[in-house]
């Protein structure tokens, strides 16, 4: 008998469906994977369940906990029912937590919610417990705790004490782990794999990303568009995909661009023994600063025609980096040369130098002026030039630009909340291109981006690389992207490069253990 | 028996009336707290006081005045010749800070005949002597009490001093020991309110049973519609008046002044400031005295003629000047009448309303002004034209003449021709525009009777009000 | 297809309509005003004073018998403009400011510009602005500088509060990139996208500086007469409340409806303009 | 914490020194000599000069302002120039109605606004919601004195349920006073409550649609709950600024009012020294009420670190 049954489930909001026809259950101590892109409905679908849906929202069908219908509770036997017999985990760990209580108390206000007659010593022994069982040890973590005193990783242990001290029958979680590092994403998914097996839970384990659940999920639900297009046996479902859009997503997955090496010994960009330093906040206003640095003396070499990979754990310096290379911010200590051309000299950024350089960033959302159109946008660099085209030679620079990455010239005259996030990505990588760089960074360029839209955009910087000789400095934290792009990698932890080599090298015999490290708790897909 | 609250304007800064010039002192204590040997009465006659009787000698010169037996200071003391003695040498003295030294000049001697009988000797005859020594600076204190005087005064009047909440009120109490005819009531409290809305509201919510010297013309028609009102409409010694600046330009030609002087509508003035309250002058001189001339057809209102003398003059196209006006509402309201009446004949003003202390400083002293309306309250001051560096600056050798004159006529004849003269001839000279004679305005609760309606003396006397039943 | 978006949004946010309409009726009062008014307001009539509403003074007339309702019309000219120019005294000098501020975050400069601003805040508003106009002098240009004065701070902090964030942003980076200048990206690129937050300010602000101007022509520190203002309009009724009472009621209600429906405006503007409130939608 | 209140004292202390600076400059130095701009322009030699000496304006600028700012660390504010009483005893008396009036204010601005600010979020949307914060608006539209004037008329000259104005002193009784005080607080409160609610109704919803009250959700609690338990407290941030900011607007905001109700208060107090050129009491007043500000928003600083614990932390 299943622990949770949802049939037939459709919801609209404000009368837009959001959900059609969702049917899928999850019997006790199984864990259920719930996949699809962005804004396919896995958020609303566990919702549902929770019945902590938006205003506006109209549910039919139905959704049974063992023999109740949810869809039929009143709003106090609801009340009853989340936290006790359903936990959920979400995403963001960061603000999943009331930033002004205790952890301590959080976790026993689960508890003593549901039972009311608890004293509270009772309950924060018992949420003693729970954290020590999320690995949380009381010596190190007391209850005492506020949550801005805990990493991601350790505040989202917290959010799932909370979910499972009352040893619910169900555990919902949101992917839990997309704001994390990968070897805390492994963590925690070991943690949550643990707990099921000790509780003989129920886990619905959401993701955008087949690979955090190949291991982790006995059952595997895709959804697309509001509605499950496939379900089954996980082991199964890898084997003999039916739907075409499941086999979409796995190729998409595991896509490799298809890319020529390039063997140039010529050197293009150089950084010697490079050290960024920050000041630290002065306390006060006569207090010292102290500083921080946040790039301990790096030297790489990035060959002409060459893709170098950067990989490393969030917060160890890739963007300060690539601040340092652009020539943003000066550095205290070492050199950066661009066809042996320093990029920085006396306080200045070099023009010459900039023009051949570019970046594109990571959120397609926050990287236009939404005020201009599209054309001014990618003709911002002309700025770089001393006789920046104009009339119809900046025409054909902005029409030649877009069809490169497989716009239209149309697109120049609207506005960039007119374009997907896919196609916003397109126009940075425009924008890059329009005064014909020579190198160009990348940094997290592909990490927000649903995996089918992340493989078009691989194939064509892939392509582009090609077409124009470009160089790309590509950073990332997700491995498997680095490894299918590019030809040599760089592995930074803390400020320090431990680890450089060839791509395939470095990821089948990595030398220092942090690489090896980082390897293990990368998530893979099993070959299909 | 019974209580009550009348409203007043302005709190007194301290409570010695021999100590300041500050008329609110006298207001609050004068016959209520202290008396003199003479009191005035409310038409403004002289009567006896704490002296129940007096002698004059044949030279008018030796005063001798018989007290009033049993009679007590609020501490207790009894009232003596000595206290007398002490209050009228301490006036008189160099040191002395009494704001009317005047009043005591002629004094040459003061000697305590027995414990109830004083002698003071004149230097030489003086009529209003027994009219001076009613004054609220001549009002008999005690040498034990003067010391804080300020804060607590002790006399001999029918009420006694009990609290003074400092900008708020000064409490009396009825006074059981009092050697006269008892107080009719209990408790008096004097509440200061300056302003006019809160005093017409304090008014209206019968928060004081009377307002004394009310701010506020345009609600006595309220206040006399409503029964639980009575207004009382007295004279006061204030002639409100429009002054140019006689020394400076346009205002020191006379056919300016006199053009000024027929663009004024008196009536929509007293109409539309005062509310109707106000007795037009045609010259500087209070109409309830004898020797008042009625000059006000001299400037008519004429509009027509105005233009005509501005023709001449040479300002046909009109001219502008500045008109600053001090706070009290006759002068801020008549001020905006003014302009409007001066635009229609081409004179256009440019107002800033001022307070006191610039007024004094860029109006009175400075000389800083084109035109300025303001009431001058001291009684019979027409010789202030004759002080060239006064602010309106109006210098007439003539007019200087007819005052020097004046302070040397005694008969009383003569003097009264010569006051006429006077007037004729600042009105003929158009030296400031006349306006009209400030009126003094309570309101009273239907009920209370007593309340003094004309001001012959800054003085809320008290000692006769009481409740009707 | 955007306009008409935002143009459906307007007519669709009943508390926009009525500020909008409410604030277009009194800024229409202050233009006509110059052309053309029922009474001339420096006439003095004193015959006809203090008369109740009637068809001929719709609003009545007050103690000169002056036409209220015209008085009414030149007061939103005073109340309007000394609110307009305090408002653009903030925001010429406030918005540079807080512009500089954000763009050389972290330096000293920033430091002296906020914390100069705190220190302006520091200061009872209400009473620098008597105290200004008692040493130089009651009247409108000085009341303006003093409403001015306090609108910098206000102006300088909103300003820098978001361009902060912008900064963060990566198109910024982009600018920067692209070899742009601060100056350069504050001009292009900070101020368009602070703009929406600036007007919903200076709508509020213009709000206040009406409120304020009323104020201090109630306490006789404003324009002074014969210019019509509805503060002074206040303090004058105060002592006819009970003989006139329209007296007060009219300037009272021009006051309240204009704050009203300028803050009614602003509000309804921050909704449509703020993304993240029209996304919640 | 104690880091953190140290650090607060320290801007707090250099708010005050330039803030005692800038007052200096504005009263002392820009009207030109001080004496002779109080006694006016036609006033004889010696009596400024006599002034100049009673105000010590003979000695360099800077011991100037190190003898100000020395007399009033030590309480001696100077003399007034027209009470010619210590002004310090003058701002004594004084503050003894401004501050009572400000703090009953304040206090029926915030048990108004509290209640409604939140029963308005908890209830967004519904007819109360609209009823309300259209309520507010006005609330925040409606000139103080304006209504305080209609006040007047109603409650004082039509019901007589109050007096219209004046203060009996505290020495009349508790009560008697407090009631003399009401409709003035009340006069203050409203737009100052009605802003209030807002800025409290806003900053709930903002709170409630927060990530962390989804969690307290979906851990059993009732919208209820999870409003009094979680989203108070975190409202309540942008809440302590702006009643720190109307707490001080309110001691020196309430010239007018003071003014329509009679009170002889600070604010009257200033108003009239103004109009007397009393500089010497405007300086002292002006500075006490810019220090009651920075003091204020010092208190606001350190109850920001009550309600949120990550400020206690950081150094
Ligand atoms: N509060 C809301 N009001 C209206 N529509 C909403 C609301 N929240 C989400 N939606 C819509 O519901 C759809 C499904 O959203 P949902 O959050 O379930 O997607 P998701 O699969 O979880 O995506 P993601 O991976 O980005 O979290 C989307 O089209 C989204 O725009
Ligand atoms: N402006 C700054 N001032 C002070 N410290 C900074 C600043 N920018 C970054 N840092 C610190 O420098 C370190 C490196 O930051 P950086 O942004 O380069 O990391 P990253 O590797 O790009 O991380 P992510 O993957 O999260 O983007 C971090 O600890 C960060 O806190
Ligand atoms: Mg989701
Ligand atoms: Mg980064």
């Amino acid at each position: 008998m299943s622990l949770l049954d949802i049939r037939n489930l459709s919801l609209s909001i404000h009368g837009y469906p959001i959900l059609r026809d969702v049917s899928l259950s999850i019997a006790p101590g199984e864990v259920m994977g719930v996949i699809g892109e962005s804004g396919s409905g896995k958020s609303m679908t566990a919702f549902s369940v929770m019945q902590l849906l938006p205003d506006g929202a109209r549910v039919s069908g139905e959704i049974l906990l063992e023999d109740r219908n949810l869809l039929e509770l009143n709003e106090p036997s609801l009340c009853r029912m989340r936290g006790r017999d359903i936990g959920m985990v979400f995403q963001e760990p960061m603000t999943a937590l009331n930033p002004v209580k205790t952890i301590g108390d959080q976790v026993a206000e689960t508890i003593r919610i549901h039972e009311p007659k608890t004293s509270r010593a009772d309950a924060l022994r018992r949420a003693q417990d729970a954290l020590e069982r999320c690995e949380l040890p009381t010596d190190r973590f007391p209850l005492s705790r506020y949550p801005h005193e805990l990493s991601g990783g350790q505040r989202q242990r917290v959010v799932i004490a909370m979910a499972i001290a009352l040893q619910p029958k169900l555990l919902i979680a949101d992917e839990p782990t997309t704001a994390l590092d990968v070897t805390t994403q492994a963590q925690i998914l070991t943690l949550l794999r643990r707990l099921v097996d000790e509780d003989g839970m129920g886990l619905m384990m959401i993701t955008h990303d087949l690979a955090v659940v190949s291991d982790l999920a006995d059952r595997i639900t895709i959804m697309l568009n509001g509605e499950v297009v496939e379900a089954g046996d996980a082991k199964m479902l890898y084997r003999q995909m039916t739907h075409p859009y499941t086999k979409a997503l796995f190729a998409a997955s595991a896509h490799q661009p298809d890319r020529q090496e390039h063997l140039a010994e010529d050197t293009l960009l150089s950084v010697r023994n490079v050290v960024r330093e920050y000041d630290t906040p002065r306390s006060g206003w006569f207090g010292k600063h102290g500083t921080f640095r946040a790039v301990k003396g790096v030297s790489f070499d990035l060959k002409r025609g060459e893709s170098l990979g950067l990989v490393g754990e969030s917060g160890c310096g890739k963007s300060t980096l690539t601040r340092a290379i652009l020539g943003l911010e000066d550095v205290q200590a070492g050199e950066i040369t661009l066809d042996d051309e320093p990029v920085f000299t006396h306080g200045n950024a070099s023009r010459s130098v900039r023009r051949k350089m570019q970046v594109v960033f990571q959120d397609p959302y926050g990287s236009f002026n939404p005020r201009h159109k599209v054309g001014r946008l990618v003709t911002e660099p002309f700025h770089l030039l001393d006789n920046p085209p104009t009339g119809t030679a900046r025409d054909a620079a902005i029409a030649e630009a877009l069809t490169s990455v497989g716009l239209s010239p149309d697109d120049r005259n609207r506005y960039i909340h007119e374009f997907s996030g896919g196609q916003r990505q397109r126009i940075a990588i425009a924008r890059a291109l329009i005064i014909k760089p020579e190198l160009i960074i990348l940094d997290e360029a592909v990490s927000a981006l649903d995996v089918s839209i992340r493989a078009q955009i691989l194939d064509l910087l892939a392509d582009l690389s090609a077409q124009f000789d470009l160089s790309y400095l590509f950073i990332s934290h997700d491995l498997s992207v680095v490894r299918s792009i590019t030809d040599r990698v760089l592995v930074m932890q803390a400020g320090e490069f431990v680890e450089q080599g060839e791509t395939e090298q470095v990821f089948t015999t990595p030398q220092h253990p942090y690489t090896q490290k980082l390897l293990t708790a990368a998530p893979v897909l099993p070959a299909a | 028996a019974g209580d009550v609250t009348v409203g007043l304007q302005l709190e007194p800064p301290h409570l010695d009336p021999t100590g300041a010039a500050a008329g609110a002192i006298d207001q609050v204590l004068y016959s209520n707290v202290f008396e003199g040997l003479t009191r005035f009465g409310p038409d403004g006659s002289v009567d006896p006081g704490l002296a129940e009787s007096w002698e004059i000698s044949e030279d008018g010169t030796e005063y001798t005045f018989h007290l009033h037996e049993g009679v007590t200071f609020h501490d207790g003391t009894d009232l003596t010749a000595e206290d007398v003695v002490f209050t009228l040498d301490r006036a008189r003295a160099e040191e002395s800070a009494n704001a009317q030294k005047a009043l005591f000049e002629g004094i040459e001697s003061v000697e305590a005949v027995d414990s109830l009988t004083v002698k003071v000797t004149l230097s030489e005859p003086d009529g209003s002597f027994l009219f001076n020594m009613a004054w609220g600076d001549a009002v008999i204190v005690a040498p034990e009490s003067i010391e804080d005087i300020k804060s607590n005064p002790i006399g001999t009047g029918a009420f006694k001093f009990s609290d003074w909440t400092q900008g708020d009120s000064i409490d009396l109490v009825k006074n059981p020991d009092y050697w006269g005819t008892p107080a009719a009531l209990d408790t008096a409290t004097f509440k200061f309110i300056s302003d006019p809305s809160a005093a017409f509201a304090a008014v209206m919510a019968e928060d004081v049973d009377a307002f004394y010297s009310y701010p506020a013309p345009e609600n006595l028609a309220n206040f006399e519609a409503d029964p639980r009102f009575r207004v009382l409409v007295g004279s006061t010694e204030g002639e409100t008046i429009l002054a140019m600046n006689n020394g400076a330009e346009p205002f020191n030609d006379p056919k300016v002044r006199e053009a000024v002087a027929h663009a004024i509508d008196r009536s929509a003035l007293i109409d539309g400031a005062m509310f109707g309250y106000g007795e037009p002058i045609g010259t500087h001189f209070a109409p309830h005295n004898p020797d008042y001339v009625d000059l006000t057809e001299q400037s008519n209102y004429d509009p027509e003629r105005s233009k005509q003398l501005l023709e001449e003059a040479g300002y046909g196209d009109g001219f502008t000047t500045t008109l600053k006006l001090p706070p009290p509402s006759y002068a801020r309201r008549g001020g905006e009448i003014i302009a409007a009446q001066l635009r229609e004949v081409g004179i256009e003003t440019e107002i800033t309303n001022v307070e006191w202390a610039q007024w004094l400083e860029n109006v009175f002293n400075g000389k800083d002004f084109g035109l300025t309306i303001v009431s001058h309250t001291e009684p019979m001051d027409i010789g202030i034209y004759a002080r060239p560096d006064y602010y309106f600056q109006y210098d007439n050798p003539d007019f200087q003449q007819v005052i020097e004159t004046l302070t040397a006529t005694a008969d009383p004849e003569g003097r009264s021709k010569l006051w006429q003269q006077a007037q004729q001839i600042i009105a003929d000279d158009y030296v400031n525009g006349y306006l009209f004679q400030l009126p003094l305005m309570s309101v009273v609760k239907t009920g209370l009777e007593g309340i003094w309606a004309d001001a012959p003396t800054q003085a809320v006397d008290l000692t006769a009000v009481h409740w009707a039943e | 297809m955007q306009d008409i978006a935002i143009a459906r949004a307007v007519f669709r946010s009943r508390g926009l309509m009525i500020g909008l309409t409410l604030t277009l009726i009194f800024a229409g009062a202050a233009l006509l005003s110059f052309a053309w008014t029922p009474f001339d307001v420096t006439k003095i009539d004193v015959a006809s004073k203090l008369q109740p509403p009637s068809m001929l003074h719709w609003f009545g007339t007050d103690h000169f018998g002056r036409d209220i309702f015209s008085m009414i019309m030149v007061g939103a000219r005073t109340s309007i403009a000394v609110a307009l120019v305090a408002v653009g005294i903030g925001m010429g000098i406030g918005v540079p400011l807080g512009l500089t501020a954000a763009a050389r975050r972290g330096s000293f400069l920033d430091e002296f510009i906020m914390r100069g601003n705190d220190l302006v805040f520091a200061f009872p508003s209400l009473l620098i602005a008597i105290l200004i106009t008692a040493i130089f002098g009651p009247s409108a240009v000085n009341a303006i500088i003093a409403i001015g004065i306090f609108n910098i701070p206000v102006f300088a902090r909103v300003t820098r509060g978001a361009a902060l964030s912008l900064w963060k942003l990566d198109y910024i980076l982009a600018a920067r990139v692209a070899g742009k200048g601060a100056t350069r990206i504050s001009a292009e690129h900070i101020l368009p996208n602070v703009m929406n937050l600036l007007i919903v300010q200076g709508t509020i602000q213009f709000s206040m500086g009406i409120l304020a101007e009323a104020s201090l022509s109630y306490v006789g520190l404003g324009a002074q007469p014969p210019t019509p203002s509805w503060g002074r309009m206040l303090a004058e009724s105060q002592t006819m409340i009970s003989l006139a009472p329209h007296m007060a009621i009219f300037p009272g209600l021009a006051i309240v409806l204009t704050v009203l429906g300028l803050n009614l405006a602003g509000d309804g503007l921050r909704d449509l303009l703020d993304p993240k409130i029209r996304k919640a939608r | 914490m104690i880091r953190y209140t140290l650090k607060r004292l320290q801007s707090l202390i250099i708010s005050l020194i330039v803030a005692s600076i800038v007052i200096f400059a504005a009263i002392e130095i820009v009207p030109g000599d001080p004496a002779s701009f109080m006694l006016g322009v036609n006033a004889q030699p010696d009596t400024v000069a006599a002034l100049r000496e009673q105000l010590g304006l003979d000695v360099p600028l800077y011991q100037r302002y190190l003898n100000w700012i020395g007399g009033m660390l030590t309480g001696d504010f100077g003399v007034s120039y027209t009470y010619r009483t210590p002004v310090s005893d003058i701002i004594g008396e004084r503050l003894w109605i401004s501050l009572p009036l400000a703090l009953y204010a304040l206090s029926l601005t915030v048990l108004v606004a509290f209640p409604v600010g939140i029963l308005a979020a908890s209830r967004r949307g519904s007819a109360t919601d609209v009823t309300v914060m259209g309520a507010t608006q006005l609330g925040v539209a409606i000139p103080n004195f304006w209504f305080a004037m209609l006040m007047v008329l109603v409650f004082a000259i039509n019901l007589r349920w109050f007096s219209a104005g004046g203060f009996p002193g505290w020495d009349a009784g508790f009560w008697v006073a407090l009631k003399a005080l009401t409709l003035p607080a009340i006069a203050l409160a409203l737009p100052q409550a009605s802003i209030l609610a807002r800025v409290m109704r806003s900053s709930l919803l903002d709170t409630l649609s927060e990530d962390y009250i989804r969690t307290c959700r979906a851990k059993g609690l009732t919208r209820k709950q999870a409003l009094w338990r979680h989203a108070l407290r975190n409202a309540l941030i942008p809440v302590l600024t702006i009643v720190g900011l109307q707490f001080s607007f309110l001691l020196a905001g309430a010239i007018i009012i003071e003014n329509v109700f009679f009170l002889p208060g600070l604010g009257r107090l200033v108003f009239q020294s103004i109009s007397q050129r009393d500089l010497i009491v405007v300086e002292s007043v002006v500075m006490m009420l810019v220090f009651a500000v920075i003091v204020v928003n010092f208190a606001v600083d350190l109850a920001y670190a009550w309600v949120d614990p990550r400020l206690r932390g950081r150094q």
